[in-house]
């Protein structure tokens, strides 16, 4: 587990579940798919086209903020990643409240993107740092975009995976249900369950979640980590002790 | 058509924003396109009440401080939080104390709607939403059968026409164009919307629209109605191509706003006491 | 998605259109916003057939050599004629002849139906249409009662997709991005097809993304597929901000183009032979 | 009739149709029209806007080819202009064919925007040089865009005044018909009769079309002729003598 930081081996893995794809757009509030997306385009020579909301210079749009989603409606975008402050074992996401709507206990930012691009990006990666039974619920409180829906909804898109701080889970679309792919370093199958609200498959053997490259950290550290500060300033600054240059009146 | 003949210039923000009525519709946009604080600012000051903020898509200081000072009856907006500094505090005692009206979106539903207003047309249609309880609590938004397909339900979204767009941008020329680059969604506000009152960081030397460039990037005068200088009028906040987000300022503001006390607070400093320049 | 990871240049203009097949929806823009004459040219010369040419939303000479020539099996657009210098003469006698199929429109029906595979709808609404014959001959638009009125008839109309946008622009960076300034239709018309072919007047040095001014007038090189330099590649039409069009050889082509025998010699003259430059 | 071209005595009683408004557009093949709209805005220190299509100098869009009719949507264009192969009494107008629309006879140029514009902006002004039975006729063989509309079409716009080389009419929506509101220096009510399709109303004595005054004139050949050339360089060259400018290869 030494060597590398949480953020770092998440990062990597969804690296990784990006794959070899052309375009990969990164929403508000994800910093870590982020240095994923840009890591892996500086490792592709500049491929994967890399959009990341909020920034000038890694963002080639130029039709204003509804051109993300114009994109992904024309089937131009290729992966994203969402969140939720609650997420269940349907693949169920909910960025809004807990408890009744009209009458909530506990308030989320909101829906952002996430009701449209869940349906329409091939690829979508969810994360959510914080992996406890708070967080994995057995039954969103608010459904924000559904893991799936009937057959005659259009929707080419859809939930592959759930990367958390304790292990991976792939998402079988057909059975709107999660499998642990991989445990990270450090954590146990065990603790996986004990923590996840909801059910899910798991083998019988269940892999070790692969750590980040020497090559690779050395990318993120570098180069990468002082590109993210132009979005994540405090991202940035906390995992990476990058400087942010404070404006003052 | 409402709007006088030809942009006009304000001499001050206070007088830039006087022209918004309680119980306006206003839009605003997502930080990163130029958020009007120095205008928002000066709307607290006015005591603005009853506003139907539409922060498109997103919003984050400027909607915590309007609803914060009891400015806004109606958000309509996919998320409200401070990003990188945690939840917007008095946007979420608003909900959780019922003060204000949320009608709950997604980003590229209210994108839609205010095309659909761009477009005079009364709707527009959205892929996604099927299955979502945003969709659910939207009892303006419509399920129909695709007439183009086969057992394909699709949702058709009503247009939203503001009574006014305010944004913070970089230059405006004396005829009142306003150069916004790549910020498009500001284009579509000014086109939605009745009026549209733009705030910039400095005035431009001739005419926007005679460089062929810089009019790519341009709201025309046609569709402003009200102009004001206001320098770093984004600040605490970004404008993108000129500076960054004062990242001091909005982690105090996140630790102030935590409780209405410390809002008051914020609000007496920075608010009510105009900053010196 | 279709489309090779990163544009492409092509050595010369007969490559830059040898990947539109026969049979492919093409999309082309009106007179004033960069019609790529050059790459006409090259397409008549390849003999392409049975094109359907989406002219956006209206056509010119393009329209009217492209049909001449035989390569269009469908047209669909709003108006084909020569302006100041009459009717279209090939244009005419294949309506007149029932040589090609064609779909007439109103101009903001074509923007709406790009504009509907810009945003991945199967369809838009559009006002206006109810009581045209333009309508009573498309069955492939509908009428619906609208959702959100009361008993209020509105269009829908469905999206357009084509496989291939063509157009001519002022200059393109090494990495594909194409300044198109204000022919912001351009930018609808990449968005809306599957594949785009640019061709420029010249090669721009350094980012067009890195200009604040010229990069919100730019279509990013991620939408186009193939860039071709051809210097005055709209002539003899105009290229608003660099040439007008050249009324004598328009003048010319009228005359010529008024019988089939003439049109031929004009192709033999312009077309078959490449014109020096 | 000396003392001034056909083209100037149309533009100035369009000018006079106009009125005191706020946008102007013009769209293809409207030289006169937009020589009527050049020379207001001259006359009222650059109001009212006007939006030439066609021209990069006289206009103000910046959302290319869709924002005319995006604005016109809007209810932000105040008047526009169109003419017909033919028109008929009911302000019916045809750019479309004559004959059966499958098998024509005679084949215009098409339908351009009346399909939408003739509804939308409040005062669309109908213009139609040539004033014959072929031109004006009993009823049009293609609708390219009604006259009028059942009253639960949304119809906030429509015709209010047809002006030929003869006369004036002016159109009355509620009875769908027009009336003679003037006829031109040198012409006749009978002349006018005998030379149209279309029954219309007319008052006791019809009066004479006022002439463009020498101040008008002036503005129109000196100032507002040469800004013409840049969209119709024919029509400035063959009414006013303007020399164009042509490329050679």
């Amino acid at each position: 587990m030494t060597g590398f930081a949480p953020e770092e081996l998440l990062a990597d893995t969804i690296m990784r579940l990006i794959g070899d794809v052309r375009h990969v757009a990164v929403g508000n509030a994800s910093p870590i798919p982020a240095l994923a997306a840009l890591t892996l385009r500086e490792r592709g020579g500049g491929m994967p086209y890399v959009s990341l909301l909020g920034s000038r210079r890694h963002m080639f749009f130029t039709d204003g903020g509804r051109e993300l989603f114009d994109c992904a409606g024309q089937g131009r975008v290729d992966v994203f990643f969402l969140s939720g402050g609650e997420i269940d074992g349907a693949g169920n996401i909910n960025l809004v409240s807990i408890g009744d709507y009209a009458q909530p206990n506990v308030r989320f930012p909101g829906s952002f993107g996430s009701g449209y691009l869940y349906y329409v990006v091939p690829k979508v990666i969810l994360f959510r740092v914080e992996h406890s039974r708070r967080t994995l619920v057995r039954q969103v409180s608010f459904i924000s975009a559904p893991g799936g829906n009937a057959d005659n909804v259009h929707r080419p898109g859809g939930p592959v995976a759930l990367v958390t701080n304790r292990c991976l889970f792939a998402f079988d679309r057909a059975a709107k249900r999660f499998t642990l792919a991989s445990v990270h370093p450090g954590h146990t199958v065990d603790e996986v369950i004990e923590n996840t609200g909801f059910d899910f498959d798991r083998p019988e053997k269940v892999p070790v979640t692969e750590a980040p490259s020497a090559e690779t950290l050395r990318l993120m550290r570098e180069t990468i980590a002082p590109q993210l500060a132009e979005v994540y300033p405090q991202f940035a600054a906390r995992v990476f002790g990058v400087k942010v240059a404070q404006t003052s009146q | 058509m409402t709007g006088r003949a030809m942009s006009q210039f304000a001499p001050n923000i206070d007088e830039a924003v006087a022209a918004i009525p309680d119980g306006a519709m206003v839009i605003v946009p997502r930080e990163s396109s130029g958020v009007p604080m120095e205008a928002t600012r000066a709307l607290i000051r006015r005591s603005v009440k009853r506003l139907h903020l539409v922060a498109l898509p997103t919003s984050t200081l400027q909607g915590d401080m309007l609803i914060g000072a009891g400015c806004v009856e109606t958000l309509e907006t996919s998320a409200v939080s401070l990003g990188e500094f945690g939840p917007a505090p008095r946007f979420t005692a608003a909900i959780l104390g019922k003060t204000i009206q949320m009608k709950d979106a997604t980003c590229p539903a209210l994108y839609a709607q205010v095309q659909a207003a761009e477009k005079g047309v009364p709707f527009m249609p959205l892929r996604g939403l099927i299955g979502s309880d945003i969709l659910t609590h939207r009892p303006d938004w419509r399920v129909i059968d695709n007439p183009f397909g086969n057992d394909d339900p699709i949702v058709l979204l009503p247009a939203i026409k503001p009574d006014v767009a305010l944004f913070h941008a970089a230059m405006a020329d004396r005829a009142g164009n306003v150069f916004i680059g790549r910020d498009r969604e500001l284009l579509t506000m000014a086109h939605a919307s009745a009026r549209t009152i733009a705030t910039v960081e400095k005035l431009y030397d001739g005419n926007l629209m005679d460089d062929p460039a810089l009019s790519a990037g341009t709201v025309p005068g046609f569709y402003i109605e009200t102009v004001a200088v206001a320098p770093r009028g984004a600040w605490p906040l970004q404008l993108l191509d000129h500076y960054p987000a004062d990242g001091a300022h909005l982690a105090d503001y996140a630790k102030a706003a935590a409780t209405a006390e410390g809002f008051a607070r914020y609000l007496d400093q920075y608010v009510h006491v105009k900053r010196a320049a």
